[in-house]
């Protein structure tokens, strides 16, 4: 077994406990932490996939963005100062037999797919990866942007303007 | 495909056919955007361009006489096939054309007098021009999804007539429940249509006359001239699926009851479609595609025929509403014609439908009369003007509409000189000649029925006269009781004419000698109908005399049982509402077909619908109920582990109730999530059916 | 590689013209945002610049639809130009500028500028979707359409409003993370993202069955939920309720509209010629039963008029969907022909609603009654529209369900699988239980007594209601001139 | 390593955001289980494109997921401050009241 595979192993068994702990877990807060844990591992699973970039982003984005707001939003819709932020769960059986089967069935699923081996060690692909973005990826990539402006004044305007009231505000 | 790429041209008598068609559009146009203030000189304009109508597809039945004029133009195209539409003016059509304009004619004369001072009026005038044009579209169109169209477009406008009254609930009602029930047809319509197009690739009448000339008939297969094949029963299926849509039209058995209802509509609405001219669509629809009927949809439409002739005529026994016993009688001629029409009797079917659309529309206009003539005099608040149990003895007052009321009715029980006689008669010796040419007794059902029918048509048809016009007048104010204006005695007079059979016939006792009859050609079916190979044919003088007979019976009975000093008559009064035993009741509440479908269709059906709201937006709440249940259970056992082996009671009970407190607070709403787990679930279940 | 990269921006750079109409899109916005910025509550300005945008970006699709013969790939193979897919982006242009031109009255209350924005938004990402070859497009572009839809759901600033569009997005988050994982485990299977390519098929039919079943599912499922079929239907009673009627109007169309168009062409492409593993005629012929019986079903006890046409939106989509079941080119043209018929008549429909909505408060079916005597025009109209819907001629609606129902037809005799056959005979027998609901606002409009609580007399004629009248006269002329639309439907090439 | 690996976690992380956005009430907790499910088919993107002859597509698939992703939660979170804004509360039980 090599480092490799050990740092794998590692990783997956603590995506999985983190990913784990924010479904049992009572307390909000907790759950975004585990989340952060979650990402984190996931970034290192990337970075053993050969996906550097990927991975950086997935920390910038994931971990320095979106738990972020995340936390805001669990701090904005709770009184942190009266009691923990808690939260309760319902469908549990349901929800277990549901996820239960959908696990059981992608697994069937894994097991049938004929996937290719990994022959050849990946060399570091920024460089690919900046090319590609400006050539074969160009469309997507500017079209991201436009959705990016749509959400931004989207999610201003929903979130920052109550009826009634005036831009002063 | 297609067969059709020379289009061919107009001629005059087309054109002034078209033009037929398009004036009461014009007049429904004009009247729609007139102002409130000229409504009655709108009135009388509509009645002129009827007028003109009429006097122009009289043109065209001179025309017509004995040449078939075609015409049609591409409607569009769609991938390599092209639909077309046009005019197909053969006689049945032009006698069609004159009938419907004539007695459209008449019934907007007879309105500007009836519907004076309504609300309504503009309006009214306006869907009777619209309904003019829909009709006269469905005579004239050559083409099956033509027809459709019409068709469709005159059960809307019939909608917007019955329900003229709006502000009646129960005019409402009616109109929306014909409607519906018109639909239901329709579905056997479309999937005529449907099966029809895969064999042929064309709706053209024209057309599929030539089609079904050249189609085998081998192994039980339906085989057209293009090599299309099909199982033979689907020539059944086809047969049958259009007359379906006639039994939602014509009114017959099984849906026949949307009929009566649509007396809620003004009456001389009634007259003209509920008598005379929508109702007759369907018959006219079975002329129309009789090529494409075999042997066995025939029968069946005899049968149907055969059946709805018997109950409308049972059913028009015991009825209070003067315009009830008369809807009830047209479902009941209705069932005649297309009892003529299953037997193969196409000429006398057809000779019914125009005799009958005179003599009906006379009584319903005769009906309207008196009625009108009650509204104007000086009842009571609460008089109801059609309960016959508030009528008797009229003949007095309304001389004219009563000697109309007396003519129009010997007409329909069949009294020879009458014109009914002459086109009954026809039908029933076609139907005897057609039982005797089958082998079985069973096919003799059918000449019972239709001369039982005849007996009871002359029982009820006294009696309505006897009770409407005989005796004593059973409310208030009989001096103030008047005959109606000029015009309505002028429209009632030319139609009791009409009712009278040398109109008809130089020779009043025998149909054969008809100037219409005999120029009616039946259309040369593929199939033998069985017609030519009777080994018996049956007296014309023998089937005269059976009927005649019968009439008198029914006439003499009804006079015995109804008259004006007898028992019936003195106890018939509003007091006296319920019908005395079960026949009664059965012959009252038509056979009880509301109830039944009330019971067997509607309430299932509110409950299905019910169901299926509630599966849409409650089967997660369900879900979670059920598996809340399952969790409380499975808390019980977390519960009783605990008790046992983990803690003491206290500590369980607390843990208890608590754990059943979390389960019955996940019963309640969580609507957002459940949908989630719902559309999942779905996902789940269909790759488990694919795999 | 250098000479490779230099090649490709080449071919990038020629293929940008393409694109003209989607950059007049992104330049509406961008216009959009300055004017708003630069001049504060200019609600005239923006719906001038949306409207003339919309117009050009019309015109350069149709001259697209006009001039573009055969399927041709652009940027790289991430989006396929044919004639079929400028008609979808006509189609859903046009859907846009009714949208704008109903929003008038309301438009100043919510922030006109993003309002306008975002309708331009969910085009560009139609547009998008409908050309899409690659899975990463129609990805970007499914969440473009989303993302916007859930914004716009909360437009009506009040608490339906957020309720709506917290239920919309965790439903349209979730199917969309099904969606990818689809593409994922396609990805696994085929090793490529282009789809239409000849790698993707071949691999598809060499595969194990199961990982394609569940990846075609979970895939299909995305645009499903993007049609509203069930059963991935249930967001879209609560937003049509909540939501701006103007933006209920849209979603009843473009969206569903642009799902149905990539589910169209996804299908074909993995119906695998008949030879994959999972029959899609039969599967789209179920789905397009449950989604027409639930949305006629449900339909039949609303009360709330706006409810009342997200379930018969429901029950359209079944239809569209039905007629897709068919699987024929005739089929597909039936299927444009009834997404046209459906564009405008919903649309219609939706104005008029829109209009009562706004001058006299009418919400629910009951507030409709004896309106035929106030506004004996309007009410011709509705009921016109609602013949229409139920599929009755002479209307529009008529034809198109008449060619829905032919092909299935065809289709069913050539291949005689069973489940056309029932998706026939519950198809005609659902018009009729239509017919129970559609009925109903006419019928309170017509035959009941008017409610005096909400005042009679007359309300102010807006413009709206003569684009309805021109719409309404669109429908009777496709009855009587069908072969117009038919024309322009039969002129795109439906090679993929 | 191989591929099977890391869709084994792939579908295990999917279930799990399955599961927590059925169950947990909390409207952020759902938004945390979403993106757990975004996660899980961004691992196998990444996973595939260590052997796919394109070598990029699958690495730039879970780019843009995660830059749509990010776009999704902001738009998300706005619209989980403004229901907050009427309901006093981000509970989905309580948020219930637009009935069939």
């Amino acid at each position: 077994m090599t480092i490799i595979e050990l740092g794998f192993y590692f990783f997956s068994i603590l995506a999985c406990l983190s990913a784990a702990f924010i479904l049992f877990t009572k307390n909000v807060l907790y759950a975004a932490f585990s989340l952060v844990l979650t990402f984190l591992s996931v970034a290192a699973i990337y970075v053993i996939a050969h996906a550097e970039f990927v991975a950086v982003t997935q920390i910038m984005i994931y971990v320095g963005g979106i738990v972020v707001l995340i936390i805001f939003g669990v701090m904005l819709t709770n009184k942190l100062a009266d009691k923990k932020p808690i939260s309760g769960s319902h469908n549990k059986f349901m929800a277990f037999m549901v996820a239960l089967s959908i696990f059981v069935m992608l697994i069937y699923t894994i097991g049938q797919i004929n996937f290719p081996l990994i022959t050849k060690a990946l060399e570091p692909n920024l460089k690919m990866l900046g090319v590609g973005l400006m050539s074969d990826y160009l469309l997507p990539f500017e079209i991201a942007a436009v959705l990016l402006l749509i959400a931004l004044i989207g999610a201003a305007v929903i979130a920052g303007k109550k009826e009634g009231q005036d831009h002063a505000d | 495909m297609t067969q059709v790429n020379d289009i061919l041209d107009w001629n005059p008598v087309t054109i002034m056919a078209l033009l037929v068609f398009c004036l009461p559009l014009l007049s429904f146009i004009i009247i729609s955007i007139s102002k409130e203030k000229h409504q009655v000189l709108m009135s009388w304009l509509a009645s002129l361009t009827m007028l003109m109508a009429s006097l122009l597809s009289i043109a065209v039945l001179l025309q017509a006489w004995s040449e078939v004029y075609h015409t049609k133009f591409t409607w569009f195209q769609w991938a390599e096939y092209i639909f077309t539409m046009g005019l197909l003016i053969d006689l049945p059509a032009a006698l069609m054309l004159v009938t419907v304009n004539f007695i459209a004619f008449l019934v907007h004369l007879f309105s500007i007098e009836y519907m004076k001072g309504d609300e309504g009026y503009k309006r009214y005038f306006a869907f009777l021009g619209l309904f003019t044009a829909s009709m006269i579209g469905i005579v004239l169109a050559d083409n099956l999804l033509v027809i459709f169209v019409f068709w469709e477009l005159v059960g809307l406008s019939s909608y917007l007539l019955i329900g003229h009254w709006f502000s009646k609930e129960k005019a409402a009602k009616a109109a929306t429940k014909a409607f519906i029930v018109n639909r239901i047809g329709d579905i056997g319509f479309v999937i005529g249509l449907s099966i029809i197009w895969l064999q042929f690739n064309t709706f053209d009448l024209v057309e599929l006359y030539s089609l079904m000339g050249n189609i085998q008939v081998a192994d039980g297969m339906w085989i057209s001239a293009s090599g299309s094949s099909l199982s033979l029963i689907w020539l059944t299926v086809a047969g049958i699926a259009l007359f379906f849509g006639a039994i939602g039209k014509s009114a017959q058995f099984p849906l026949q009851i949307w009929l009566p209802d649509a007396m809620e509509g003004p009456t001389p609405v009634s007259a003209l479609i509920h008598a005379a001219t929508m109702v007759a669509a369907g018959v006219y629809l079975v002329a129309r595609i009789f090529v494409l009927l075999n042997i066995d949809a025939l029968t069946f439409i005899a049968f149907t025929g055969a059946i709805t002739a018997m109950m409308g005529a049972v059913a028009a026994l015991t009825q209070n509403d003067i315009k009830k016993v008369l809807a009830f009688s047209t479902i009941s001629q209705l069932g005649y014609m297309l009892m003529g029409m299953g037997v193969g009797a196409y000429d006398a079917a057809l000779f019914h439908l125009f005799t009958h659309a005179f003599f009906k529309a006379g009584l319903f206009l005769a009906a309207g009369s008196i009625i009108h003539s009650l509204h104007l005099s000086n009842q009571a608040n609460d008089f109801d003007a059609q309960d016959m149990r508030n009528m008797g003895g009229l003949r007095k007052s309304v001389p004219v509409t009563f000697i109309a009321y007396v003519l129009c009715g010997l007409a329909l029980m069949g009294m020879p000189i009458f014109s009914g006689f002459l086109s009954k008669d026809a039908i029933l010796l076609d139907t005897l000649t057609w039982a005797n040419a089958h082998q079985s007794m069973f096919f003799y059902l059918i000449p019972i029925l239709g001369f039982g029918s005849v007996l009871i048509t002359a029982v009820y048809v006294s009696r309505q006269i006897l009770l409407v016009f005989f005796g004593e007048f059973k409310g208030q104010e009989v001096k103030s009781i008047k005959e109606n204006s000029l015009l309505i005695k002028g429209v009632l007079l030319i139609l009791s004419i009409m009712a009278i059979g040398v109109c008809w016939s130089i020779n009043p006792f025998y149909s054969e000698m008809s100037w219409l009859m005999s120029h009616i050609e039946i259309p040369s079916s593929a199939f033998d109908i069985g017609m030519l190979s009777a080994s018996f044919a049956p007296s014309h003088l023998m089937v005269s005399l059976i009927s005649t007979s019968l009439l008198l019976t029914g006439v003499v009975f009804a006079y015995l049982k109804y008259r004006p000093e007898g028992q019936y008559f003195r106890n018939y009064s509003l007091e006296t509402l319920k019908p005395q035993n079960f026949w009664q009741s059965l012959s009252y509440e038509n056979w009880y077909l509301d109830q039944f479908y009330q019971t067997v269709f509607i309430n299932p059906f509110h409950k299905i619908t019910s169901f299926a709201k509630a599966i849409d937006t409650h089967i997660i709440d369900r879900m979670v109920n059920l598996f809340g249940m399952g969790s409380v259970i499975f808390s019980y056992i977390v519960a009783w582990f605990d008790r046992a082996f983990v803690d003491g009671t206290v500590n369980a009970v607390v843990f208890l109730t608590g754990r059943v407190g979390t389960a019955t607070r996940s019963i309640h709403g969580s609507k957002a999530q459940s949908y989630i787990l719902a559309a999942v679930i779905g996902l789940i279940i269909i790759i488990f059916l694919i795999f | 590689m250098t000479e490779n990269l230099s090649f490709k921006l080449h071919s990038i750079i020629g293929d940008l013209s393409y694109l003209l109409p989607e950059f007049i899109l992104v330049a509406i916005i961008l216009l959009i945002l300055l004017a708003d910025l630069i001049f504060k509550n200019q609600p005239k300005l923006v719906r001038l610049i949306a409207i003339v945008g919309l117009l050009f970006e019309l015109y350069f699709s149709t001259r697209q639809y006009l001039h573009i013969d055969k399927s041709m790939s652009v940027f790289a193979g991430m989006v396929t130009l044919n004639s079929l897919t400028a008609f979808w982006k006509m189609i859903f242009s046009v859907g846009a500028l009714l949208t704008i031109l109903m929003s008038q009255a309301k438009a100043s209350r919510w922030k006109t500028g993003e309002y306008h924005m975002m309708i331009i938004t969910i085009v560009l990402g139609a547009n998008l979707l409908a050309m899409s070859s690659n899975l990463l497009m129609v990805y970007i572009s499914l969440e473009i359409i989303s993302i916007t839809s859930y914004l716009l759901t909360t437009f009506s600033f009040d608490k339906k409003g957020a309720e709506a569009g917290i239920k919309y997005f965790l439903f349209g988050a979730v199917a969309s993370a099904i969606m990818i994982y689809g593409m994922s485990l396609l990805y696994a299977v085929t090793l490529t993202l282009d789809f239409t390519g000849q790698q993707f098929t071949d691999a598809l039919l060499q595969a194990n069955p199961l990982p394609v079943i569940v990846g075609s599912v979970m895939l299909v499922a995305g645009f499903v939920y993007k049609m509203a079929a069930a059963p991935l239907h249930v967001w879209s009673p609560d937003a049509y309720t909540a939501a701006p009627t103007p933006v209920v109007a849209f979603f009843s169309v473009v969206p569903k509209l642009a799902g149905l168009a990539i589910l169209i062409k996804v299908i074909l492409v993995i119906n695998l010629f008949g030879l994959g593993p999972i029959n899609w005629p039969t599967i789209i012929a179920i789905i397009a039963m449950i989604t027409i019986l639930v949305g006629n079903f449900s339909a039949l006890w609303q009360n709330n008029v706006k409810r009342l046409l997200a379930y018969s939106s429901i029950a359209h989509a079944g239809f569209l969907l039905a007629g897709f079941a068919a699987f024929s080119q005739p089929a597909l043209q039936n299927v444009l022909f009834y997404a046209v018929v459906y564009l405008i008549m919903n649309i219609a429909t939706f104005m008029i609603v829109n209009h009562f909505e706004n001058s006299k408060g009418l919400i629910k079916v009951e507030d409709y009654s004896g309106i035929a005597v106030d506004h004996p025009y309007l009410t011709v109209l509705i009921t016109i529209l609602f013949i229409s819907l139920t599929g009755i001629p002479p209307t529009g609606g008529f034809t198109a369900k008449l060619l829905i129902f032919t092909s299935i037809w065809e289709s069913y005799s050539q291949t005689d699988n069973q489940w056309l056959l029932y998706l026939l005979v519950f198809g005609l027998l659902n018009t009729v239980i239509s017919l129970f609901f559609y009925l109903k606002i006419p019928f309170y409009m017509i035959f009941r007594t008017p409610n005096k609580e909400l005042g009679s007399g007359k309300i102010k004629f807006g413009m709206e209601n003569y684009f309805a009248g021109i719409l309404v006269l669109a429908i009777l002329l496709i009855f009587f001139k069908p072969e117009w639309l038919m024309g322009l439907i039969n002129n795109i090439n439906f090679a993929f | 390593m191989q591929i099977e690996f890391y869709f084994l976690i792939s579908s295990f992380l999917f279930a799990i955001g399955l599961a927590i956005v059925v169950t947990r009430k909390n409207a952020i907790l759902v938004l945390m289980g979403i993106e757990l499910m975004l996660n899980a088919a961004n691992i196998n993107f990444v996973a595939i494109s260590q052997s796919a002859p394109d070598v990029g597509a699958g690495q730039f698939f879970a780019l843009f997921v995660i830059v749509v992703a990010a776009a999704e939660a902001a738009v998300g979170l706005a619209i989980v401050l403004r229901v907050y804004d009427y309901f006093k509360t981000i509970d989905l039980d309580n948020i219930n009241e637009l009935k069939g």
